[in-house]
């Protein structure tokens, strides 16, 4: 990667060191920012103006030994010298009642990403307006992409049934 | 109204003489044989793409398979159309789009399952979203493989076509399930 | 015994009865429906690199393809939705059959001979063919369903915008001949036809044609991918068959008349054939038209669709004033006396 | 009502409020339709102009990421391809590449070689497919036909070198299965002089006729600060005139050694999208040349691995080019941990994220691909257009539903 990403890269560790509670360049390519729920706004719009303006994907990873949701947003960025970065923002949520600020305000693209998190794990994005199903169908109950939502796995027999 | 003697006299009420004349029409051989000639060589299927396989239904209708020789025309609405062909896995969501879609096409009509999805749920077998066609559907002919390769598809039809031909599809009963 | 049949024979050939019977009436309707429709996807399956129908009937590549399909058409089931109101659904399609079949009753196919002689035959013909959208209309609001209704709209639009050049391009050429009938507009084209004599009028009609008879690239009214079959989308089984089969009478009706106003009708009159029964002579004006017929099919696999406001747009703005200026062409025609 | 806003580049709040009323006309463009694919549109309709269109998918909604926790490393390779199975060496090497990532494995040449080259050629059959579906769109069945006819012969090419159609399953953990198979040049050569004629009568008949031209210029226009923020991706973006493609990032296959030129359109509207596909199908066509004649000899399996076959077998694989999978692929045991990988497949990247707690089985596998990327531009391009342009729109944005919904 360029010399320039690298300065500009390293410059964005040691301010968001200030903010989040644990920064560390993970890969070359890959910055991973574990931040507290109530600031995710307020670092999600620093990243915004340093050029990150859009994310790659927002996923809910379900955690039921530590009874935690962590919610994990990847920034991208397209003009020349910051492509090749990834910044991971994770933030923690309590499993009962997983509840969180959206970000569609900051990010415009994670709309449709947000409500399939909502969709599939269960996080409740507090203002995002269309929170309703999207892959699954209207009438589901339960979030499936949750550990304690059991698939039968694959038996030797499969049995036939219905 | 009892007839005394035995034989066709169509008296009574006009809806009831209608359709037993129209009956009487068809179960005639020579009427059944020119019926089954045309139906089997314009299947045309619905178009209604329910899943990956759509790729190779497609194939199937370019140049190179070129189904249109046994008069395969993928045709607009339910309505117009005899075949349903469902290409790979049904989900639920689209299980109900398509038991509706069957229940809308008009009486001789067949199915075809492509695709090992649709047989018994292919490699999503375990998958909590998935509905297996056969549940739904009086299905004609299955077509295994992930995707079917268009010549599968193909025979699969000229199958169809010798099944209509010999009539075997007026024996089963015509509501199926769903 | 023989004076009987010998009454019945000349009363078929007679041409009140033959003209709507058979020449350019129901039986050569039939043979255009079953032969066009499978010309146009033979002609669009060998520009796509493939082969078209085939398996039907090896040796004649197909041929009876499209009888297979009526006969499907007519052994399938006949749904009525239990929401749309049932007369006006089930009588639209017969209606529409024969208002596009009925205007075969005054086009002249030889000399003296029609199915009904008049001097107005030429607007005669033209109004009764511009009744057919009003049943495709009946057929959408009868049908009572989203899409039908969205296709009717389209038809209304549609049809203001290619029905007043479609006249005033048919009138020109009759201001230039100087007479409304057509067997005397094919009677003075022996030297000239019509289409040299007022290009514009000849390229107005036409392209008015194809948007009356919903051929691409005017495909809008049966806009398949957008509203599923438009007006017909409720219909199956026979009724679809009708329906189908009038749009293609009323492209049949109207490249008739297209051929003996501005091809110059049946003019290479075969005279012998001519002599043995009258409209054996008229053959060439069949040749000429089942050509016209044939080209417009192609244009299926040419051209894509237009936007709705596009097509309205070349029917107003463009066709409209061509069509005027083609009036001004044949009056100076009149008044030079070149006809 | 536009949904553009100076600050937030969109104005959510606005957009998701439906508009109800009297003169709505509320249209199921829905998964039984002529063109609406595997997926509903609600379109609200004011006379003639879009008001609201509404992309109501998961009707192919296969649950791909919770069947990937329950099967081993090795086996949701055959599972991630059927998001796109005409695009499925893409899709499945960002998969590979994050786990190689994982297991720390580096590809030998020759594979990254081979991997690009069948990368190409289903970039090419991807594009071909999308430029089908956009003409049938516009009842231009001529140029459906063409696209599917002329993308069978890509689909041979990719049957001899993988032995399957589409489901190549083609890239493993370390190399990929086959090598190139003898006469592979010549043919190659062939097809790619028939495809260069062939993309000029392309031009002819569909995209520079005029008919076409006024259904797809002016058309669904993405400015490019907008592509940027809404996170377009693929042809789509770069039609827009942003310059990016995760193959420049030199992270897999052999990119960083070719010399090819990434096309960049201006004006953004559903025509540029259409010439930039023809445009990439060009560009794919100059890279796997090169890379037929820059691919070095060598293994096509990484040596940590072939160490591992018994020297009999080991022989057998080097000599006939097939790969035999070592034992250890059944349960791949990755140390814990998290990797990222960035594949460009023909609609746009595909963005993987392996969460693996050291067991056999991934503990959450993350797949965004590039159609769920281009929802959002589904959603908001139509708006105050014709109802006649949705579809010149959606078939210019060249949105696989199966991808989408995974």
């Amino acid at each position: 990667m360029g010399e320039k990403a690298n300065v500009l890269i390293d410059s964005l560790v040691k301010e968001l060191a200030s903010l989040a509670e644990k920064v560390e360049r993970a890969r070359e390519d890959l910055v991973v920012v574990e931040v507290s729920p109530d600031k995710l706004v307020q670092i999600a719009s620093l990243l915004r103006d340093r050029g990150f303006d859009h994310v790659a994907s927002v996923e809910g990873i379900d955690r039921p030994k530590e009874e935690v949701i962590e919610v994990v947003y990847q920034a991208e960025s397209y003009d020349e010298n910051l492509r090749g970065v990834i910044i991971e923002l994770k933030t923690k949520v309590p499993r009962d009642k997983p509840e969180l600020d959206t970000l569609i305000d900051v990010w415009p693209n994670a709309f449709y990403m947000e409500r399939e998190t909502w969709d599939l794990v269960g996080v409740v994005f507090r203002g995002h307006p269309e929170l309703k199903r999207l892959l699954m169908p209207p009438d589901w109950e339960g979030h499936p992409l949750r550990k304690d939502f059991v698939v039968k796995e694959e038996g030797i027999f499969v049995e036939l049934e219905g | 109204m009892e007839c005394p003697r035995s034989g066709l006299i169509l008296i009574g009420n006009l809806e009831e003489s209608a359709r037993k004349a129209a009956r009487w029409l068809i179960e005639k051989t020579p009427v059944r044989t020119i019926m089954d000639w045309g139906i089997m060589f314009s299947l045309w299927p619905v178009h209604f793409t329910t899943s990956c396989c759509g790729a190779e239904f497609a194939a199937t209708s370019a140049p190179r398979f070129d189904a249109e020789r046994f008069g395969f025309l993928p045709f607009l609405s339910p309505r117009q159309t005899n075949l349903l062909l469902i290409e790979g896995t049904l989900t639920r969501k689209m299980a109900r789009a398509a038991k509706i879609v069957y229940a809308q096409m008009p009486e001789p009509k067949f199915v075809i399952a492509m695709g090992a999805c649709a047989i018994d749920g292919g490699i999503f077998h375990n998958s909590y979203n998935i509905v297996k066609p056969p549940q739904l559907f009086p299905i004609d002919y299955f077509i295994p493989g992930c995707p079917p390769r268009p010549e599968a598809v193909a025979r699969a039809i000229v199958l169809l076509r010798r099944k209509i031909r010999k009539g075997a599809y007026r024996v089963s009963p015509n509501g199926g399930e769903g | 015994m023989w004076e009987l049949i010998d009454v019945i024979i000349r009363l078929l050939l007679s041409p009140p009865v033959f003209a709507p019977l058979i020449y350019p009436g129901l039986v050569t309707v039939l043979i255009i429906l079953v032969s066009l429709i499978w010309l146009g996807r033979k002609i669009a399956a060998k520009v796509q690199l493939r082969y078209g129908p085939y398996y039907i009937a090896k040796r004649l590549g197909g041929a009876p393809q499209l009888i297979a399909d009526a006969i499907r058409f007519m052994f399938q089931e006949v749904i009525v939705p239990r929401t749309a109101d049932k007369i006006p659904y089930l009588l639209a399609p017969a209606l529409a059959m024969t208002l596009g079949l009925v205007p075969v009753v005054f086009i002249p196919v030889a000399p003296g001979f029609a199915g009904i002689v008049t001097s107005y035959s030429l607007p005669l013909a033209l109004a009764l063919s511009s009744l057919l959208p009003i049943t495709v209309i009946l057929m959408a609001w009868s049908a009572n369903n989203k899409f039908t209704i969205q296709g009717g709209v389209r038809e209304a639009f549609m049809v203001i915008a290619y029905e007043i050049p479609l006249f005033v391009a048919a009138l020109s050429m009759g201001l230039a001949y100087g007479t409304l009938s057509l067997e005397e507009i094919v009677e003075k084209q022996v030297l000239v036809p019509g289409a040299v004599l007022n290009p514009l009028a000849a390229f107005v009609f036409y392209v008015s044609m194809l948007m009356s008879a919903g051929k691409l690239p005017f495909d809008i009214v049966e806009g398949e991918q957008e509203i599923v079959a438009g007006p017909f989308t409720e219909y199956s089984g026979i009724l679809y068959g009708l329906v189908m089969g009038a749009s293609y009478a009323q492209l049949y009706v109207l490249s008739m008349i297209f051929t003996e106003v501005f091809l110059a009708g049946w003019h290479p009159f075969i005279g012998s054939l001519g002599a043995l029964y009258l409209p054996l002579g008229g053959l060439a004006l069949f040749v000429k038209a089942y050509l016209v017929l044939a080209f417009s099919v192609f244009l299926r696999s040419v051209y894509g669709r237009y936007r709705l406001d596009y097509a309205l747009r070349i029917g107003w703005e463009r066709l409209f004033p061509l069509s005027v200026l083609a009036l001004f062409l044949s009056l100076g025609l009149r008044v030079v006396g070149v006809v | 009502m536009s949904w553009r806003d100076e600050k937030l580049v969109v104005d959510w709040r606005k957009v998701a409020k439906a508009p109800g009323g009297e003169e709505i006309y509320e249209l199921f463009i829905g998964p039984q339709h002529p063109a609406s694919g595997h997926m509903r549109f609600i379109v609200r309709l004011e006379g003639d102009i879009i008001v609201d269109v509404e992309p109501d998918i998961g009707y192919v909604h296969r649950t791909m990421e919770k069947l990937a926790e329950g099967r081993e490393y090795i086996k949701n390779i055959p599972l991630f391809e059927r998001a796109t199975i005409i695009d499925s060496n893409n899709i499945t090497l960002g998969y590979v590449r994050a786990l190689e990532k994982l297991l720390d494995v580096e590809p030998p040449p020759r594979a990254r070689y081979l991997r690009t080259i069948l990368s190409e050629i289903n970039r090419i059959q991807s594009h071909l497919y999308g430029i089908g579906i956009a003409g049938i769109m516009l009842n231009h069945s001529t140029v459906f036909m063409w696209a599917f006819g002329d993308r069978e012969i890509w689909m041979q090419l990719a049957e001899e070198l993988t032995g399957a159609r589409l489901t190549h399953t083609y890239s493993i953990p370390g190399g990929v299965r086959r090598d190139l198979p003898d006469g592979f040049e010549e043919r190659f050569e062939k097809a790619a002089r028939y495809m260069l004629r062939r993309l000029e009568d392309y031009g002819k008949i569909f995209l520079y006729n005029p008919m076409i031209r006024s259904r797809y210029e002016g058309v669904g226009v993405l400015k490019k600060h907008e592509a940027e923020r809404l996170g377009a991706v693929g042809p789509n973006l770069r039609a827009s005139g942003v310059r990016y493609d995760a193959r420049l990032l030199g992270d897999y296959g052999a990119y960083s050694e070719l010399e090819f030129e990434v096309p960049v359109q201006e004006e953004g509207d559903s025509f540029a999208r259409m010439v930039q596909r023809v445009e990439e199908i060009k560009v794919s066509i100059e890279i796997i040349r090169q890379a037929l004649k820059k691919m070095p000899d060598g293994p096509i399996l990484a040596e940590k691995y072939l160490k591992l076959l018994p020297p009999k077998l080991r022989e057998r694989v080097l000599k006939t080019g097939r790969v035999k999978f070592p034992a250890i692929f059944a349960n791949l045991r990755p140390p814990p941990g998290e990797t990222v990988a960035r594949v460009e497949m023909a609609r746009g990247e595909v963005f993987y994220h392996i969460v693996s707690d050291g067991s056999p089985k991934p503990y959450r596998v993350r797949i965004v691909t590039p159609s769920f990327r281009n929802l959002v531009l589904l959603r908001l391009l139509p708006r105050e257009h014709r109802f006649m342009d949705l579809l010149a729109i959606y078939g210019s944005l060249d949105y696989f539903p199966p991808e989408s919904d995974r």
